[in-house]
């Protein structure tokens, strides 16, 4: 690769806007730096980062998954419910994965074995796994967890860092092999290029769509206990809406939304990208909608401003010639 | 000079509701500066903002050179979003932050990190179940108070003899309105109420568009209901609304709490004839001022901790009789709204 | 089937008014000069067929003519006047059409809606009733019976290219490109064809024929045009031009046609199939193949042969009869257990079922046997991905700058070497070969030609389904003839003629 | 049954699948349900679809030329509250001044969106994430947190949603579900019949192709976003009209509904195929099911677990009838076309 072609890469466009975005953060708030708060911009939002990992080899392989954040309040929501139950916290825990693990075989069962579209099962998906986790808790918000479960999403527990923070630095790693250099990655890829091929080729199509989501509901399960933890108290309304924010650092991560296309490393760095900002905006005291407008113009001018400047580039070569 | 007058009229007759204990009140001091937060459950309502014109009001009285930061998330990240706020202000080591608190006990994590930094943590409107990490409570009115004022209003409503009713909530995990329907259960129990019948309660998520479908649902779903009783100004709206399209007035009326320039049309033509809030603007007001004298250390947030709050008057620190823990400064009263006051108080 | 210019009209069309001159046009991609001074003249009533090997430049001077690409230097003369040719649209305006390689069906759309799809003037409102007969009718001119109702999902490549024909003619066109447009036509579906191209040319048309397969250009050609390396090489009437002489011009050297494989000698039996079917599509399919034999597959298209060969690899298993392989029974249900048995499937749709095209040459190779590239932790070993691919590249002669180029980049000749290697790569017993040289070119069909040979000289049992007739005959021991799903004759090679086979193909049974 | 098989394809027929699907709900709901059978039930459903699928035909002719529009929430939000705004300052307002305000407003939002990605080159789903946020921050910058108050309109519009179109025995047909089935039936027929639509179709189906044979691929979309914008404005009109308080939260969310909508109507989401007739009956199918789900005498509680259910049920069971479907015609296709193709051969001969 030449070094034009590195430089008009998508991640080199992400890491120009996350170096700028961090200098702005330098320059204009004395708080940026700090260790807390560089351990707060990553905790504020952990839980979302980790499933958007899992997202990006959802979307590569061709599919979605709008169930996450729906599966992340029904983890939380078993758990507290068991746990009111009287079961231990441990076996409470377990029992969240599991059922995370129940959603993820639904959601790869229609979509994988039936044929249906991902995104009409996972959109009904969206609706009753929220549903279950409303029956469970009801109204109640259900609080009062034994302690060592609450530090594990409040207490640094590795130097400054949470064990939330290190889950995510283990899973980007993980993933970022996975995906690059195993099998399954491969199969993700080509079958998010050219299904049909994949199944020509003998690769097991469905197998793998299935595992893809199966694991997609069970770290949106873990994801959702992390939340639980951090937050000391579940309610029915966990996580709601999540997906959508997900789905952002997915895409602005350079994923193409038909598959096929995309890596961890534009994710990795889009994820830097919007915590930085949202960090740097709250910091700056702007809040609400003007931090979501100014996310969302992130998000279209990141693809517009290059596109414009290459279609530029290309008229001004046509005149030359 | 007459406004003088009314002030210290006002003033005295507060001072006599007072609660009991109240020690000799600390005089809050202005012309320091604080940097403060006003963070409502989200940004965009009517209440939230009246209530940031009474905390801008205050601010002004008290001369602070800081400028209060009105902060707030969007609706759908409401929960996410105030714990966000919450901790970057922590970060930014303010002086005192005031919730809305729309997170339940989900806000404790951060709000106790932020009182471990000396940051004061005042609620108004909702506060911290738990009272955790909250140095005090803000409360417009008394939450008990609130069930049976809702009851109050059934009974005037239905008359005598009472009837079938039923209950539109915000959302299942608002903490208050769950407080309040807790209360106007409890509230049922005297025999005074025995005539009203309660049918069930159902969810409008504070949405228009939800509270409208559910009210006209709820007509087929609860037969013989007569009331609408909705403790969310969302929600008693859309169900006046749907009530006056359907054209059941007559037969189903709408209470619960309102505010009056949205509810006047419908009062006068009797779809709600009865409904009860109280003034956003004063709480705001209010919330400032206890913030800013706990920041400035003017008082200590402890039972029995009182000072004057401007305009208002004299408010006291005492436990929250509503809570198992926590701290309370009661704003009150209820306004009651009906056809007779509704035009006044909707200007 | 006559492989020389025998049906050629006297005279020829030179003379004729020249419709579409292309003077001294040049395109440069990058590093590529695609074009370099090139001038064509079509004429009315003319037959011009375009040679040259895939990369000579004939797909980019298509795109000019058509509006798809602008080049960069030279003039484009239409009756005369000089035009701009600014999108297909406007090239479409002009009254030139494209029939590509590829069909561009939209496969939502009905096959009417599709032959009528880039008419300009249709009006405004569509009548339905109107453009079924119509399409109906064109249809019927080519001698296809397609229901114009369906949609244009799920047709085979021959009907879908029949609907392209379609769309061309029925925009009244004056000239008419053809970009190897028998590409996936039967025999009989060639001559249907060629008969309609004769009368479009004797309406005046000027077509411009672009087919690597010999016997048909010189059937139906004019005069023929030669391109090399973006240049143009010659332009002769047809009856000055042989075979020979022209593919020498296409590759620059002497080059043999089709020869006639020798038969190697017959191993043992590998597969043997008993009454195969599946439901609605085919039945009563029985033959056996040997190590070392090239069974050929002919029919018309749509016949059945490529369900055979997907039920031979588990993609639509077979739900009737019995498969023998090796000396055991065994039931397909999956291409995972084919590939285990030893059976590997070359698909005729190297785009849409072949390759995942924006991948690496490497990673299409190894994808079918992945898990031998794997470390024990389920890492896959790039660089023994890479020794092989280099291997099946030195072996096959791919021609790419590196193998972890992506196949997107590569000639289809080249695609189909990449198909062809990842197949071997599974070290099958049984190859199943579905139309394994469409749409390549003279030099990369004899290198296919020649690997098939050598496989078979390995003792692989092949299975060759092709509608390019002399290529079935030359590669074949023996021939299994399909018509609508059944199976009319197996001929041996020496039996096999063209005669014999298109006689069974439509209709006649023979005695095996 | 041969005629009816040549002259109608499962595709064409993909609809009825749903409207059986619709009318078993019914039938199911009614035999659990006393006094189902009502027109105030039929009032019900039709009143709460008619907004969705006002909407859902504008995404459904996005989702046709392979995009999404995820801003329509925002759209009918801001165009609500903004008429809203302009009919409480200006009571004297003719209706019509009102729509055309509430659609204009409409097509503008649809018209930048359709402008980023037609020309902008920018996915949809990327532009659109970005204007559902945009749309609704300018909102309620705009708002200044006021409500529009149901007392400060005027009196027509607030009758509107009343207004009965025709009323057949008991069944009253809304104004406003009319209007919706008009703009239903409208594009149905402009889908059909229009060439200019069909290219919406031809677009999704295969892009590629759609420009090499030069239709305007660009401007296909773009209009397909106007559309889209327009209709949500006209949505966002009758969500005034309906619901009278407009806060800023207007709306919010409506995008999942009305994709819901559109999938469960059998559009695919990956361009090409679906018609408008079917986004409605998805949008019936869910009204139903959610109207009918709150009559049960079931909890609270349960009602998301079951609708969500239900709506992979509705789904599942489209696809397999449709399947079902697909495999009769094939079959006989085949049989056909064998005779067919086997008559000028034995003639030839």
């Amino acid at each position: 690769m030449n070094i034009r072609a590195r430089l008009l890469r998508w991640e080199t466009l992400l890491l120009a806007m996350l170096v700028v975005i961090a200098g702005l953060n330098i320059a204009y708030s004395p708080f940026y730096l700090g260790v807390g708060n560089i351990v707060n911009l990553f905790q504020l939002s952990i839980e979302k980062i980790i499933v958007a990992l899992i997202m990006t080899l959802i979307i590569i392989c061709g599919e979605i998954d709008l169930s996450v954040a729906s599966v992340m309040g029904l983890a939380s929501c078993v758990t507290a419910w068991l746990f009111q139950m009287g079961w231990p916290m441990p076996w409470a825990l377990v029992a969240a994965l599991a059922v995370g693990g129940v959603a993820g075989l639904i959601n790869g069962f229609w979509t994988a074995y039936v044929g249906l579209p991902s995104l009409a099962v996972t959109l009904a998906g969206l609706i009753g796994y929220r549903g279950v986790a409303r029956i469970l808790v009801e109204d109640r918000a259900i609080g009062g967890y034994p302690l060592w479960f609450n530090n594990l999403g409040q207490q640094p527990q590795f130097g400054p860092l949470t064990i939330s923070i290190v889950i995510f630095l283990a899973m980007f790693a993980i993933m970022a092999v996975v995906l690059h250099r195993s099998a399954l990655g491969r199969l993700v890829y080509v079958m998010g290029n050219n299904l049909q091929a994949a199944r020509y080729s003998g690769v097991r199509v469905r197998r793998v769509k299935l595992l893809l989501f199966v694991a997609s509901s069970m770290i949106a399960a873990l994801a959702g206990l992390l939340y639980a933890a951090r937050l000391g108290s579940v309610r029915g309304d966990m996580a709601q809406g999540f997906e959508l924010d997900v789905i952002t650092m997915v895409l602005l991560g350079g994923v193409s939304i038909f598959g096929g296309s995309g890596n961890l490393l534009g994710v990795g760095l889009s994820i830097l990208v919007i915590l930085n900002l949202r960090n740097g905006m709250g910091l700056a005291d702007i809040t609400g909608n003007t931090q979501t407008s100014v996310i969302g113009a992130l998000l279209i001018l990141s693809v517009l401003v290059p596109n414009m400047a290459r279609m530029i580039h290309t008229r001004w070569k046509g005149r030359e010639t | 000079m007459k406004k003088l007058l009314l002030a210290t009229a006002a003033a005295a007759m507060l001072a006599l509701i007072v609660p009991h204990g109240a020690k000799a009140q600390s005089a809050v001091t202005g012309g320091k500066a604080v940097d403060m937060v006003l963070l409502p459950k989200f940004l965009g309502i009517l209440p939230f903002d009246q209530a940031h014109q009474g905390a801008e009001e205050a601010a002004k009285e008290l001369a602070n050179s800081k400028k209060l930061q009105y902060l707030g998330p969007t609706p759908e990240n409401s929960v996410a979003g105030q714990i966000e706020i919450v901790t970057n202000a922590a970060t930014q080591g303010v002086g005192a932050i005031m919730i809305s608190n729309n997170s339940g006990d989900q806000i404790v994590p951060s709000a106790k990190a932020a009182k471990a930094k000396g940051i004061k943590v005042v609620t108004w409107d909702s506060p911290i179940p738990s009272a955790e990490g909250e140095d005090v409570f803000v409360a417009q009115v008394d939450f008990s108070e609130t069930g049976k004022i809702m009851a109050d209003m059934a009974l005037s409503i239905l008359g005598k003899d009472g009837g079938k009713f039923a209950i539109l909530s915000a959302s299942p995990d608002a903490a208050n309105q769950n407080a309040w329907i807790d209360a106007m259960k409890n509230a049922l129990k005297d025999p005074k109420y025995s005539k009203l019948e309660l049918q069930g309660i159902v969810y409008g998520n504070d949405q228009s568009e939800t509270s409208y479908n559910q009210a006209l649902a709820m007509v087929d779903k609860f037969p013989g209901m007569k009331l609408i009783m909705a403790p969310t100004s969302v929600g008693i709206v859309s169900a006046a609304k749907a009530m006056q399209d359907e054209k059941l007035c007559d037969k189903i009326k709408i209470s619960g709490l309102g505010v009056p320039s949205e509810m006047l049309a419908y009062t006068k033509n009797g779809c709600a004839p009865q409904f009860a809030l109280w003034s956003f603007v004063d709480l705001g007001y209010l919330s400032y001022y206890t913030a800013y004298a706990l920041a400035t250390g003017a008082i200590k947030a402890e039972a029995g901790a009182s000072f004057k709050a401007g305009r208002m008057g004299n408010y006291a620190i005492t436990k929250d009789p509503t809570r198992k823990a926590g701290l309370r400064i009661l704003m009150g009263p209820f306004s009651l709204y009906d056809i007779n006051n509704v035009e006044a108080a909707a200007k | 089937m006559s492989w020389t210019a025998a049906q050629q009209r006297p005279g020829g069309a030179a003379t004729a008014p020249p419709i579409l001159e292309m003077r001294g046009i040049a395109k440069r991609f990058g590093a590529t000069q695609a074009l370099d001074d090139v001038s064509l003249t079509l004429r009315a009533g003319e037959i011009h067929a375009l040679l040259g090997e895939n990369g000579a430049g004939k797909s980019t001077l298509i795109k000019i003519m058509t509006g798809v690409y602008q080049p960069d230097r030279g003039e484009i003369l239409l009756s005369g006047q000089p035009i701009a040719i600014g999108s297909a649209a406007e090239a479409q305006r002009h009254g030139i059409a494209a029939i590509y390689q590829e069909p561009l069906l939209f496969p939502d759309l009905n096959v009417a809606e599709n032959i009528f799809v880039s008419h300009q003037n249709r009006g405004v409102v569509t009548n339905w009733r109107k453009m079924f007969r119509e399409a109906e009718a064109i249809l019927a001119t080519l001698g296809v019976t397609l229901d114009v109702r369906s949609p244009a999902r799920g047709l085979t490549l021959a009907a879908q290219q029949s609907v392209e024909i379609a769309k061309a003619i029925s925009l009244n066109v004056r000239v008419l490109i053809m970009d190897e447009p028998t590409a996936s036509l039967s025999a009989h579906e060639v001559g249907q064809l060629f008969r309609l191209v004769r009368d479009l040319r004797d309406q005046g048309v000027a077509i411009l024929f672009v087919s690597h397969r010999m016997e048909e250009v010189f059937q139906i050609a004019d005069s023929v045009t030669v391109f090399r390396d973006g240049r143009l090489i010659s332009t002769r009437p047809a009856a000055e031009v042989s075979p020979q002489s022209a593919i020498a011009d296409m590759v620059g050297r002497e080059m043999g046609l089709f020869q006639r494989r020798a038969p190697a000698p017959k191993g043992e039996k590998l597969l043997s199939v008993q009454g195969l079917g599946r439901t609605g599509v085919f039945s009563d399919v029985s033959f056996d193949l040997h190590r070392g034999e090239v069974l050929g597959f002919a029919g018309l298209i749509g016949a059945g042969r490529t369900d055979i060969g997907l039920a031979l690899f588990g993609i639509e298993p077979a739900t009737a009869g019995q498969i023998v392989l090796n000396g055991k029974t065994e039931t397909i249900r999956s291409p995972r257990q084919a590939m285990s048995l030893g059976v590997a499937y070359v698909s005729e749709d190297r785009r849409q079922l072949g390759l995942s095209l924006p991948m690496s040459i490497s990673a299409n190779i190894s994808l079918p046997v992945l898990s031998r590239y794997l470390t024990r932790l389920g890492l896959i070993r790039t660089s023994q991905e890479r020794d092989t691919a280099e291997g099946f590249r030195k072996r096959l002669s791919i021609r790419t700058p590196n193998v972890e180029l992506p196949v997107a980049k590569l000639s289809g000749g080249n695609q189909q070497k990449v198909m062809l290697s990842k197949w071997l790569n599974t070290h099958p017993a049984l190859l199943i070969l579905d139309e394994p040289t469409r749409g390549i070119d003279v030099g990369a069909k004899a290198e296919v030609h020649a690997m098939i040979g050598e496989l078979a000289a390995e003792g692989i049992g092949i299975i060759l389904i092709s509608s390019d007739l002399p290529e079935v005959l030359a590669m074949s021991d023996r021939v299994l003839v399909m018509r609508e799903g059944r199976q009319m004759a197996i001929l041996d090679g020496g039996a096999a003629t063209s005669q014999t086979v298109m006689t069974a193909a439509m209709g006649q049974e023979f005695a095996a | 049954m041969k005629w009816l098989q040549r002259h109608i394809r499962p595709e064409q027929v993909r609809e009825l699948s749903l409207l059986l699907l619709i009318v078993a709900a019914v039938l199911i709901f009614g035999s659990m349900i006393d006094g189902y059978y009502t027109s105030r039930t039929f009032n019900r459903i039709t009143s709460s679809v008619a907004i969705i699928t006002v909407v859902a035909v504008g995404q459904t002719l996005v989702v046709l030329t392979r995009n999404i529009d995820l801003a329509v929430g925002s759209i009918v939000g801001c165009t609500a509250y903004f008429t809203g705004a302009q009919l409480a300052a200006h009571h004297g307002m003719p209706p019509v001044v009102a729509v055309l305000i509430a659609m204009a407003l409409g097509c503008v939002m649809g018209a930048i969106n359709g402008a980023l990605v037609a020309y902008g080159r920018v996915p949809s789903i990327i532009v659109t994430l970005g204007s559902l946020a945009i749309f609704r921050g300018i909102l309620i910058d705009y708002s200044g947190a006021r409500t529009v108050t149901t007392d400060s309109l005027p009196k027509w519009l607030l009758e509107l949603p009343r207004l009965n179109f025709v009323t057949i025995g008991d069944l009253d047909i809304r104004a406003m579900f009319a209007l919706a089935v008009g703009i239903v039936l409208l594009f149905q027929i402009g889908t059909s019949f229009l060439n200019v639509a069909r290219q919406f179709y031809a677009m999704g189906s295969n892009p590629d192709a759609a420009e090499l044979i030069g239709m305007p691929a660009r401007r296909i979309v773009f209009s397909a976003f106007v559309l889209s914008g327009t209709l949500s404005g006209l949505a966002g009109f009758m969500f005034l009209a309906r619901f009278g308080s407009i806060t800023v939260e207007a709306a919010r969310g409506m995008e999942l509904q009305v994709v819901a909508a559109v999938v469960v109507g059998g559009v695919n989401i990956f361009g090409g195929s679906g018609t408008v007739f079917g986004a409605m009956l998805g949008a019936i199918m869910i009204g139903t099911l959610e109207q009918s789900l709150f009559r049960l005498q079931i909890s609270e509680f349960w009602r998301d677990a079951i609708l969500g259910l239900l709506i992979l049920l509705a789904v599942a069971s489209d696809a397999v009838i449709l399947n079902r479907l697909r495999a009769i015609w094939a079959r006989t296709d085949l049989k056909l076309v064998a005779r067919d193709s086997a008559s000028p051969a034995e003639a030839k001969r």
